[in-house]
């Protein structure tokens, strides 16, 4: 029998720079038409939630269906006053970035629903190990901005002692795992975490957070095999955005299933959400950690969102894909919608919201001046190198002693 | 004092921890109901229950990555790899994650854990159950890497490695669980319960890590080693007829370098065997420090006998295996030149 | 709120040594009753085929139902000799091992059905790579079993020059890849291989196995993603005997959802398959090699077993299950089953049975006359120990030249 | 004759391998339509389309394993790991399977693939994009490790690996991508453009790998170095005022013994650079060697000038890495001792 030859299937976005934006192939269902299951329910009735998206908010800025977290106008207010702060935050530093006063940052442009409505969504004692596009989860937990510019500026009260490259944050006060600089550790170590819990007789759950790119490591696998066999009382969350650095979805599998449906294989349940609707992400993910708290396990949460931002600043997105993409995201932008859901309620106006964005950025420029009064990269020269060999161990061994020594001679000669 | 062989060592240090501690627990595959495809774990289910001691997915990472995580809660996992050859899937969640946790975090993290691996050849396990990666790990800063050589040290080291803070590596060189194999194949296998170093107290007690044991005294040469090589470098040294200091390592990193120095001053001469590869194996960390540090005492060329850079071959085991024969060929070398 | 404390699930297995064995949680559906698809049907019409179970003999031994393969009874006379025969092989070799003629030895006792029908429905240019329980697949592709012989006793006339374990053959002839002692790692080669045969326009697809509890590696998640993105030529099998080494298929993920269902997540089809029926078996792979040849992508296929024998030679399984627990195993027998279907198509008798094992049989021992010929483990004494230097690189390098200088000296002297 | 940096010089290697051998193709993460973070593959997929060069799932393990079984089937394929220190999830395959595959079947199946990866630190990456893990792999036997220093060396050392038919990491110091780099962060670089060795042949041509260069000739000392410490050891031999004799490895293993030993026998003295923790790194190899062939010619102990045994720490990257300063001053030491 003679044969055709076979072909190499390499996927490939709709659009790239140069042609017009083409989302045709994303279908939007309308708000409010999931209904909401009991979360005791069995993940093999459940599969068909790994395929859909859940919504709460429609076109018109109402919030509809059995997924409305019923959130008071305050709530509402804190969660945007959260976002509208990330965001702010998010431009300045970019911007002091580019004036050399840090190496590296990255925002979360686009995608502040998530580490904002997440965190309100769970317990403040519950622990977080984040990727690091998740800075919406500090701000939320009331992590003082000066904390994090101190860290990006590896000045003298840097948290860090200057180790780490910016934004790789590590807050145990605040229950935020130490950001890994590389791709997915952080999510066995979720699961780990959460099965100590458990161990321990504790109530407090563990959350995790990757990227669509992301879910191809091996850690991936490695988490949601371990939280179904131990049925770990965790959240793991899949932050789907559209891009991983200059690969668009696809390259992770995203042309044939959805990132939620990978649950489902494990028989996890799965909740696939707007990742753009404030209300959509707190509702998932309370009826998430309900379930976790409840005993019943793990649960994974796609949340469908647009990287708007670049990768990071190393990143120029006009070398992968049009410019505009992010403007017409069919789900549109998190901070606009869940004001105009306020402002449909009668409880927000455009007149409040730019005073709030005002006093946003008053607030991150007055932590800037505290931050750097601290100092900003190399402006002072950091002051204690002779740090840099602690915490290598708990105790600094005699070897690091002897090139901690040889090190400072050096550098009193070489001066 | 009992009489235990090694894995009967391993297991009551295990054992005690879990006792002492409830935060210790032990995991991996086929360490609960079953006990450990080399019974290391044996009783240890039965005795604390299910959720303290179990089996896991066949997945390394995924076991020291959950090890991780129990860390960062403050619990102390025990997790047993199956063989060291085993250990690679592991890799960046041992070097990424659990070395450089407490650094990234200024302390803010840490990942107290242990992991224990059989390594070593000499049991016709082939190229995949004969590895002994020990050097990787000695390169990896933030680690601990322990290789005990006899019952009682490893049992006291173990105990040691589980209350130590940071994560520690503890491999068991795995043929020498029965007895003290000195590398001649060819005759009986005297085992622990007839060796002095099998008396080991059924009680708590910890040998501290990065303290090297001169295992025989001796004027012409130093002879260094670790694990199964202990014996078979004793074996050598008596054979040889010449006198040679004998120092087991126990602790790879930290590393006891004053006793190695203060040795290799005394004789003027040093042999490194070991039983993994040669090139960039622990042996040229060895080399490095002593020439550093006895640079003008020494008398001859520190040599290295080692595994060849080869695979383990099954059929050309002993082939393979540093012999006493070649030990003691080295020791002459190094007394000639 | 107070709340429970939480708790570790730890999953445990329905009966031990000990106890009664307890099959209860196994539904067996009816053979014939699942329909077969197009081979183009897309993988989100197929979900329920995970969680299906194919199945073509019937209690009374009829091949019923759309699967069918409706093979000769030739075909069907020569699986049946393929599967005896590796069951006297692997009867034989144990003994031998025992007998300290070698180091180690593994059976595939009760999992026949699987490399035999496997090979039987692929091509035998189609490039396997398997795990260390498939050696039906050499069977079926007429490796003489005197070449597996010499492996197994690392004699002058192996293959791999005395360097692998037992039973870790290499046969490129046989398009039969190097099996690894490290589980897995066959499964994106395979996946890669599969790429590179389309890349190049080739018509040959590759095949992978691993057991269930092998799912649980990185390697498993690396296949079916890049499976998935890149539509590779491949058939991906998983076969699921209940069993990894002492660990029960529980703590693999079995608990929750069957193996096959892992495909579903990736946007794979999968068929799951009652891998001790010779027919099913050959169907689903016929399907799935249809498919792959068509340009339409991967298929996982789980077969569902039992390990009737030990792990290994090292492996007592007394110690962690019920001993009768394989008498019992609800799927029966792979060549019982085939041999009835035989009798009740009229092609087949109890005589001419045991006359085929005892002409297997005597192939083995003909064979193992000619092997042992050749010498076992160790006797004689292996003659070329100088090879342990080749093939680590293509050439010899200096230093590897030296070092054999210096062990051929050494063992000079030391005679 | 073209002037090249040495990402130019990469991708010019690859380009002309595509172009002779269409069995050649190129992925990694970013590397297709993008052309790499690093654009090391720019204008590859635009020229031998998207089946040929192309995006990969983030998942370093399955990229090698992929590789793996296309080296198998026949092909060459040549895969950029983002970053050296994201090379753990590949361990596996690259140690257990990769370097093993011709050993254990006895050459019935091989593996001739190219691992490409950017290493080493001076860009303020952090402790997770400026890593030197060179002496993890060249403890493997079956693997070839090579390192350039200069467009030059690295195209005619690329097209070599890639003809290779046994894989070969190929270590890419990113540091030195754009210019010579020697250490004296606080002045400008120079461009390769100005540097004769960002002369590079547009046309196909080789360099043995194995073959070390001496890049600066000298008698009082030889120091020896691969990847950007070549240039810091330039300036560092020039700042001295001792006449020390310069080697750049190139190519770690296999390594070029010959070319070492006769220096040292020559100059009687040697000090050895790396970026990479010092503890167990390449330079332990290196001093293991000199000081067994050149024994009796050392005027004083090998110096290793090495990164510190701690991570790379963000903010006090100068303090950390090498600096021509520490390499002239380990230098004069080896003259006084
Ligand atoms: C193990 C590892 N491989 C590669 C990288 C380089 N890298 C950093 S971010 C990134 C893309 C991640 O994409 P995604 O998971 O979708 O997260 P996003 O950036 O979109 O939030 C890559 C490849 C890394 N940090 N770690
Ligand atoms: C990476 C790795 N980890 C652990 C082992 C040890 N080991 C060998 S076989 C086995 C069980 C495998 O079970 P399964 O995948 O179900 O295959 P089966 O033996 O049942 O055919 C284990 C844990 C190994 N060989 N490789
Ligand atoms: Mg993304
Ligand atoms: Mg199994």
């Amino acid at each position: 029998m003679s044969r055709a030859p076979l072909q190499l299937h390499i996927p490939a976005p709709t659009c790239r720079p140069g042609d017009a934006v083409d989302f045709s192939g994303i279908t939007v269902p309308a708000a409010g038409i999931l209904k909401r299951p009991a979360e005791d329910t069995p993940p093999e009735q459940m599969r068909d939630y790994a395929y859909g998206l859940i919504r709460v908010l429609d076109e018109s800025g109402h919030a509809v269906g059995d997924w409305n977290p019923k959130l008071s106008a305050d709530t509402l207010r804190t969660g945007l006053r959260h976002m509208v702060l990330t965001r702010e935050f998010d431009e300045r530093m970019v911007k002091l970035q580019r004036q050399g006063k840090t190496s590296f940052y990255i925002k979360c442009t686009g995608e502040e629903a998530i580490g904002v409505a997440q965190a309100m969504a769970l317990d403040d004692r519950d622990m977080l190990f984040p990727s690091y596009r998740q800075q919406g989860l500090l701000v939320a937990r009331g992590c003082p901005l000066v904390r994090l510019m101190n860290q990006i500026f590896s000045n003298t009260r840097d948290n860090l002692k200057g180790r780490q490259l910016p934004i790789m944050y590590s807050e145990p006060d605040y229950g935020f795992f130490s950001i890994s600089g590389n791709l997915g550790t952080q999510y066995p170590q979720a699961v780990g975490w959460a099965m100590a819990s458990a161990y321990s007789g504790d109530t407090r759950i563990a959350a995790g957070w990757v990227g669509d790119g992301t879910t191809a490591e091996a850690d991936f696998h490695y988490a949601l095999t371990f939280a179904t066999v131990y049925q770990a009382p965790v959240v793991l969350n899949v932050v789907n955005n559209q891009w991983a650095i200059s690969s668009f979805q696809g390259i992770a599998g995203g042309e044939r299933a959805t990132f939620a449906a990978r649950a489902v294989g494990y028989g996890l349940p799965a909740l696939r959400v707007d990742g753009n609707d404030f209300l959509a992400v707190y509702a998932a993910t309370k009826w998430a950690a309900e379930r976790a708290r409840s005993n019943l396990g793990a649960t994974v949460i796609e949340l469908y969102t647009y990287r708007a931002a670049p990768h990071s600043t190393s990143d120029d997105p006009a070398g992968y894909r049009p410019a505009d993409e992010a403007k017409n995201w069919p789900l549109g932008d998190p901070v606009e919608r869940l004001k105009q859901h306020l402002i449909a309620l009668g409880e927000w106006s455009e007149e409040r919201h730019s005073a709030l964005i005002a006093e946003m950025q008053e607030q991150v420029m007055a932590q800037l001046k505290e931050a750097m009064s601290y100092g900003v990269l190399g402006d002072p020269a950091p002051n204690d190198p002779g740090s840099m060999f602690e915490d290598v161990l708990k105790e600094v061994p005699g070897r690091l002693l002897m090139q901690r020594e040889q090190m400072l001679a050096l550098r009193r000669k070489e001066v | 004092m009992a009489r235990m062989n090694m894995i009967q060592a391993i297991n009551s240090a295990m054992d005690i921890a879990m006792e002492r501690d409830p935060k210790v627990l032990v995991f991996g595959e086929d360490v609960g109901y079953f006990g450990g495809v080399f019974r290391a774990t044996a009783g240890l289910q039965k005795k604390y229950g299910k959720q303290r001691c179990f089996d896991t997915p066949i997945a390394e990472g995924g076991i020291v990555g959950a090890a991780v995580g129990m860390g960062v809660y403050g619990l102390r996992p025990v997790v047993e790899i199956q063989f060291s050859d085993y250990i690679y899937p592991a890799f960046d969640q041992l070097v990424s994650e659990a070395a450089r946790l407490r650094y990234r975090s200024a302390g803010g993290f840490t990942a107290p854990i242990t992991v224990r691996t059989p390594c070593g050849g000499g049991i016709f396990g082939g190229q995949t159950h004969s590895q002994s990666p020990e050097a990787i790990f000695t390169h990896v800063c933030g680690l601990t890497t322990i290789m005990p050589s006899n019952p009682y040290d490893a049992k006291g080291l173990l105990l040691s490695a589980i209350e130590d803070d940071d994560p520690v590596i503890f491999f068991e060189p795995k043929r020498i669980y029965n007895g003290p194999f000195d590398g001649h194949h060819d005759r009986p296998l005297t085992p622990w319960t007839k060796h002095a170093l099998g008396e080991v107290p059924e009680d708590y007690y910890t040998i501290e890590l990065g303290k090297a044991k001169i295992v025989r005294p001796g004027d012409q040469v130093t002879v260094i080693a670790y694990g199964t090589m202990v014996h078979v470098c004793l074996a050598a040294a008596e054979e040889s007829g010449i006198d040679a200091e004998v120092i087991d390592l126990r602790s790879l990193l930290p590393l006891d370098l004053d006793t190695l120095v203060a040795s290799v001053k005394k004789t003027g001469r040093c042999v490194i065997v070991h039983e993994a590869t040669k090139t960039c194996g622990y042996g040229a960390e060895l080399v490095s420090l002593i020439q550093e540090h006895c640079f003008y005492h020494l008398e001859s060329p520190i040599e290295r006998v080692t595994g060849w850079d080869t695979p383990y071959p099954h059929a050309y085991e002993w082939d393979y295996f540093p012999s006493p024969y070649r030990v003691s060929q080295a020791i002459k070398k190094v007394m000639e030149d």
